[in-house]
């Protein structure tokens, strides 16, 4: 298994050089699962800081606890790896204290669609100027296997030997319903697509709700692998009138899992823009 | 000229002006150079007919409490001024309605209560205020003219302090304050025979400083906005909801933010994301709140980011005494919060406190990287007095962070090793500092890392910074013989004032009483500590709670018996309470 | 017969079978009567290739720690066990795989590593594994078949030993291990030459009880369910997890609900509401999952509802050391919270102290109507030992709420004032006993008032309570000798067991030590606690802390110092380390 | 002001008694305000319980803190004023505990859109069988007047002198996001019609959101009036299908004030009944 290990990182590290991967990451090798898709989310968060040309410093990274609140570990930039399901308050304050930095918040699906759940509603309403990506795994990959409130219903899991009772919640519905004025869903496992919606998501002046569908190779072998995510996605298509909020609300509800971006509305003042203009 | 000190009590029902007419006595009171310490009881019903009370103490001593016993009683709803009878002087006066309107005559009146040997005057309040404004309204204005006759107060001038209060009122509102307040002191001085012997002109001759009157709030509000505070998150909760309500005015005008967040974890968070930012940024709450606070507090003393938090007690625990006051939450600052955690706790023991306490916060929160409570209490949150302009900060103080220099940022380690425990920190926006930090263990790169010998090193590193401040902050405050004491008083925040006043008395007695008292009560300087219990026979330590927080805290640093003084009745302590306190200690 | 004592440790990488192979070893070693204590370390990264090792005590002495020193070392991964070599005997013996897989031998072999004096046989795991199952799997069993031959044990018995273990899978598995194990057994006995003088064939002559091997983690669920717990609600974390998901499997048998809340609050909360509608309930968290629930901690104290809450801790502060063992959340325990709350904390120094100090947790959760914490660690929740079947709570003990008589309930007064300050609670259900509780203050019938004098009343009730139990709690451990003590050891929690080894080895050299260590660490029992210090010269506090948290604590009951010793290596202590504490503290 | 006091409690006491309001009450006199719109809630409240004939040992009411929070120590019931924002989990114990109790969950719009707001996605999507009764007065009553999650935009409180700055959450398109199996909206001012709907969501199996609007009488003087309550409330009409999911998103996101029956789900087994049946 050591020797797999070996060539998978060098693989890897080959990859990361040639996309200039390494211009926002530390020499930390992230402690992620082999075949995570986390590594790709990782990528394209990446790529879109550099294609928007954004210095290192000036970003700053607000991250939960879990395998997704790693991330910040292994990034070179301004990182806070807070507590987990707090990722949103910290970056609220860092994007209050200094409007100028470009403040990401990083989740799990346990992170922010559970125990940090209270904080959504707000910081959409309130319309501050982050990007939050929603590593949504629909599990609790990081504690080894207990069922997150993505986790789909029946699903044995390590909490739930004889099936899951609780039904799913739906990020991308919660977060229309909060007034969040812009929100999208990606695929782990299509990096371009992903690295789109990221860019658009950073330059939005107001609070951006990314969900991002990724396998936790480790968890769960049955529901959102790889190959279960590939055959489920479908891209918005590109008629999709994406200021209907009506609109939104009904194809967020689908079981069909569409990516792309579900609604942006342009016209609402970030809550720093609105008190300035007062 | 003799001394004064006065206690003033007005008492009514929620909306005939009590809570107003005991500001305006306050303002005069302090423009005549009179030390006032002042204090209101409102309802605990948001609304109703709930009972409100005014008090007042003036003096031409320096003061430290708000004074247990009442010389002039002014009753504008003799129902709920009966209970204030209970500590009203045996030769104290009361002021009150001869002729209340209708709906008082079912109570009965307050004259009927009182003990023989305490003075009344009887003034129509209601006939006199609807003489002067067609309504009711004007009744505290009546009492407070009668007020000026009976006691030998300038009047003209106290009318003066009545127009400014109302000054951006209708014209019309402030003439019937101002007719009404005449009325009732042309009344007086035409019916009244003075039985009593109280009267105050003028206080002692100040000092040429500026004085405000303002309230423990006020002060950490004010002392915030002057440490140049920029976030404000919070979320309302009693008594310290003020302090955002009064910073939602003030923020703005700084280009500050005041939010209100969704609950106190993300006010905590907020705070901590400021302060990662590299932006001065509190919050503040009371018991519940602070309890929601405890995870955080955690991350910010390990990922070693700046953080303030007021916490102004009530009574507890759980929701508790909303409305009362009490020092019960020591316990929960000094060592609330899982794993070793230190932080430095700060508690005022005055209003003038409050603001000094505040800007030392912030710096010290800054320089420190760390965790700083403020532990008011409801007491002194609406404690009012008038103080000296206080001192801002400096420009030491208000730039206390210390960055990493250029070569430092050559090859930045954001958590090597120091002997103060504090390593330069870079703020984001520095090309070459970034970092990530975790509320993990971590090495000085802030990597997680678990290895004993590391977990052994940072939480060195995290206990020295305590150490190092030690010479940073104020020393303790030792008042009283410096040698052969007979009783030691260790006192804490808002409850020294008994202990200072009560060991004046006490030393005045011929006994030997000391008081040491500090402004940090964590970490603790034991060089002082030591120096003082060794020179005491007998240590005392008052606190309004029940198990004796502090005392518990303080007997591992000198490891001898104390005795203790606990009471949890939800008023300030008195120094009457400390005093017999002392005399029982002396006297076995 | 001679005693035997023996450390033996498995290590290699996740997925090599460590830890399984541990645990049939614990198995087998258990049925031949030793008395074993064992204790898996997991890597703190999810996968990777992190180091496992599965470190098993075995003795025929009754033993109270895991052993600092190790004497058979098993490498299944010779990387990962090169730093295992630090803590092997001067003469320990190391079990190898002399012709690794390929992978391998990049890395230097252990024995390049081994002090002269240690002795080591290479075996050809892996080539023996393939021979018998045609991969590597098996290269765990083939080591434990040459344990058997080496050490003289009954390869037979324990080839029974692993058939059962994987009795539920399939045949071929069943197979492939067992020959696996026959492989190694036969090569070890045809190939190797015996050079130390290590053996084990049977522990002492156990008692008839019946013999269970168990962690604290599976000591608590079990006294769970066995004290009737209907409802779990709680949110991983570790190192509690396990208690959830024992329980997801156990509760459902006994209709009884596992809730996973979406937090730490909500489960508390879960827990309360329980507790309130009459029903057994608990929660289980670490360091920032207990954080969360100081809110809630303080309204089962105020409201009077039994809430049980496990906190087994690790490293801290903040997130910490997930993986680590430590005692630093004694402050959060005892005295977290806002205002003075009096609860209950039970701290269990063993894994059947485990089981005893939930089954009474419990117990005093329902009687007291009260806050009950259990603080475990890392270290207990995980530590493994063969322990007799413990005893089940009595008939008292699983009805232990006191309920309103019929005449009570003529007029039924909920919080009525008593002897003991617990009055009669009556279930939802129950006609007549209809009440509304509240984390206000509040009267006797639970109507939120404030008056000072009726605060003072419940303060007083909420610790008399605590006062009233001890009577109801056993009573401090008191071992060694009963005066004359050279060194008293105030000992809590899992460290306790340190304690009593060292004091065991010390009294054989000669000194009087004797160890004080109680199940209940708050209350604190002050009678036993002062006459225990009376007779001890010098008082020694041992804990897996940075700022003695139980040694500040104590301060306060007996008033004069202390020495100390903490550790904050993320290990548990080990009798070597008190020991030397205790024998400088002798000396000087 | 006194003797507007006492006439008032004699009216009430005597309506009171009239409608066997008495009951469920104790001789606790409620400490709200004369005019507050609780009084009505709570007299719908004995109302519906009367006329489903619980007994007063059955009903477990878990409340949080706040003017709304008050309630369970007026009522002569089981009841458990708990935390601010806390209800939720509680009454979810209780019901856990003993499934043979009528549980009832009481709170403030700060109480469980705000503090609280990070439970109900969770009750909501388990189902549990409990009643929440929202009392939406827009405004923090008990702490005087500072903006709650549902105080109008640019509304000026005791906490936002300048206007609050935070677009108000609605409470009725979020419980329908999360999945609850009944949700309905009230009126304070509508004593028959709330009744109506409280014994329908009382006698539902699963988790019944029940979102009542109220005026407070001394903190809002400008929006949420009884006023402007009565001016803008409209009952849903008659032929509305209850189980009509995009329907009920569709009205609830409107502005006009409906009251009556968003949502109502038969075919969802609750918590329990799930946990039995397997
Ligand atoms: C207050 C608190 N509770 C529980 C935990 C333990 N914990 C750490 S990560 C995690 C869940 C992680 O799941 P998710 O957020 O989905 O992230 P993932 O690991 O799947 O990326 C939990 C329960 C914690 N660190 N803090
Ligand atoms: C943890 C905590 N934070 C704050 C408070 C203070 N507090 C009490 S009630 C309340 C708000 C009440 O508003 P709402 O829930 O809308 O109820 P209402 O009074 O309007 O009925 C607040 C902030 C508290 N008791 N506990
Ligand atoms: S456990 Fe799952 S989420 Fe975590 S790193 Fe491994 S694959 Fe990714
Ligand atoms: S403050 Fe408002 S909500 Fe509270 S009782 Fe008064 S009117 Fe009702
Ligand atoms: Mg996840
Ligand atoms: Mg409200």
């Amino acid at each position: 298994m050591d020797n797999f290990k070996i060539n998978y990182i060098d693989e890897m590290l080959d990859d990361v050089e040639k996309k200039d991967f390494l211009k926002y990451r530390t020499g930390e090798l992230p402690t992620w699962c082999p075949g995570c898709g986390y590594f790709g989310i990782t990528q394209s968060i990446v790529q879109s800081c550099n294609e928007l040309n954004l210095k290192n410093e000036d970003i700053c990274v607000a991250s939960g606890i879990g395998c997704a609140g790693r991330f910040p570990v292994f990034m070179d930039v301004y990182g806070f790896h807070t507590l987990h399901g707090r990722s949103v308050p910290v970056a609220s304050g860092m994007k209050l204290a200094r409007e100028e930095l470009t403040v990401f918040a990083i989740a799990g699906d346990g992170d922010i669609m559970g125990i940090g759940g209270g904080h959504l509603p707000h910081i959409a309403r309130k319309n501050i100027d982050i990007t939050l990506f929603l590593f949504d795994n629909s599990i609790y990959g990081l504690t080894k296997g207990q069922s997150s409130s993505t986790t789909p219903f029946e699903q044995t899991t390590n909490s739930h030997p004889f099936g899951n009772p609780d039904q799913p919640l739906k990020p991308v519905s919660l977060a229309l319903s909060y007034g969040a004025t812009f929100v999208a869903r990606a695929f782990a496992g299509n990096v371009d697509q992903m690295t789109a919606i990221f860019k658009k998501g950073i330059t939005h002046k107001g609070f951006s709700f990314i969900h991002i569908l990724t396998p936790c190779v480790t968890f769960d072998k049955v529901n959102y692998t790889w190959k279960n995510l590939k055959a489920n996605v479908e891209e918005i298509y590109d008629e999709f009138d994406h200021t209907n909020h009506t609109e939104a609300m009904r194809i967020a509800e689908k079981s069909r899992l569409y990516t792309g971006i579900f609604y942006h509305r342009y016209d609402v003042p970030s809550y720093q823009d609105y008190l300035k203009q007062k | 000229m003799s001394n004064t000190d006065i206690v003033l009590e007005i008492c009514g029902s929620a909306g005939e002006g009590t809570i107003s007419s005991g500001e305006i006595f306050n303002r005069y009171i302090s423009s005549i150079d009179f030390e006032i310490m002042s204090f209101d009881t409102y309802p605990s019903e948001i609304r109703g007919f709930g009972k409100c009370v005014a008090h007042s103490r003036f003096s031409t001593q320096k003061i430290f409490t708000p004074g247990k016993y009442t010389d002039i009683l002014i009753a504008l709803n003799d129902a709920h001024s009966i209970s204030q009878l209970g500590h009203l002087k045996d030769t104290g006066v009361v002021i009150y309605d001869s002729k209340p309107p209708k709906y008082h005559e079912e109570d009965k009146s307050i004259v009927g209560w009182m003990e023989p040997g305490m003075i009344s005057y009887g003034i129509p309040f209601n006939d006199l205020a609807q003489k002067a404004a067609g309504n009711s309204r004007g009744r505290n204005m009546v009492a407070l003219g009668a007020v000026c006759a009976l006691f030998g107060v300038d009047h003209e001038e106290f009318k003066n302090t009545i127009i400014q209060r109302y000054a951006k009122k209708k014209q019309i509102v402030i003439d019937n304050n101002v007719n009404s307040f005449v009325e009732g002191y042309n009344w007086a001085n035409d019916n009244l025979t003075k039985i009593d012997s109280i009267s105050f002109k003028k206080g002692k001759n100040k000092n040429e400083k500026e004085s405000i009157i303002i309230n423990g709030n006020q002060a950490v509000a004010k002392a915030a906005i002057d440490s140049e505070l920029h976030l404000y998150a919070g979320y309302p909760i009693t008594p310290a909801t003020k302090i955002m309500e009064i910073l939602s005015h003030e923020l703005p005008k700084k280009n500050g933010i005041m939010l209100q967040t969704e609950d106190e974890i993300s006010a905590i968070g907020n705070v901590l994301g400021a302060g990662f930012a590299g932006k001065r940024s509190m919050t503040a709450t009371s018991g519940p709140g602070f309890a929601l606070m405890t995870e955080f507090m955690g991350l910010s003393v390990m990922a070693q980011i700046p953080a303030v938090i007021v916490n102004s007690q009530r009574g507890g625990p759980s929701t508790g005494l909303p409305t009362k006051t009490e020092q019960s939450d020591f316990n929960a600052a000094v060592n609330g919060g899982t794993g070793d955690l230190p932080r430095f706790v700060i508690a005022p023991a005055s209003v003038e406190e409050c603001y000094d306490g505040t800007t030392l916060a912030f710096y010290l929160a800054e320089k420190y990287q760390t965790l700083v409570v403020i532990l008011l209490d409801f007491f002194l949150s609406n404690s009012i007095r008038n103080i000296d302009e206080p001192t801002p900060p400096t420009e030491k103080m208000l730039n206390s962070n210390i960055a990493p220099n250029e070569k430092e940022l050559k090859d930045y380690v954001r958590f090597k090793e120091t002997k103060t425990g504090v390593s330069p920190r870079s703020i984001p926006g520095t090309p070459n500092g970034m970092y990530t930090t975790t509320g993990l263990e971590n090495n000085e790169r802030g990597k997680p890392q678990y290895d004993g010998k590391l977990h052994t090193k940072m939480s060195d590193m995290r206990y020295r910074k305590l150490n190092s401040a030690l010479n940073d902050v104020p020393k303790p405050k030792w008042t009283g013989p410096k040698k052969d004491i007979d009783v030691g008083i260790l006192s804490w925040g808002s409850s020294a004032g008994a202990a200072y006043e009560a060991a004046t008395i006490a030393n005045k007695n011929g006994h030997r009483v000391a008081v040491l008292s500090s402004l940090v009560v964590f970490p603790v300087n034991e060089v002082d500590l030591t120096k003082f219990c060794n020179e005491s026979k007998q240590i005392l330590i008052p606190e309004l709670n029940y198990s004796g927080q502090y005392a518990n805290f303080i007997a591992s640093y000198i490891n001898r018996p104390v005795e203790r003084l606990n009471m949890v009745s939800g008023l300030p302590m008195a120094s009457e309470d400390v005093l017999s306190k002392i005399d029982e200690m002396i006297a076995s």
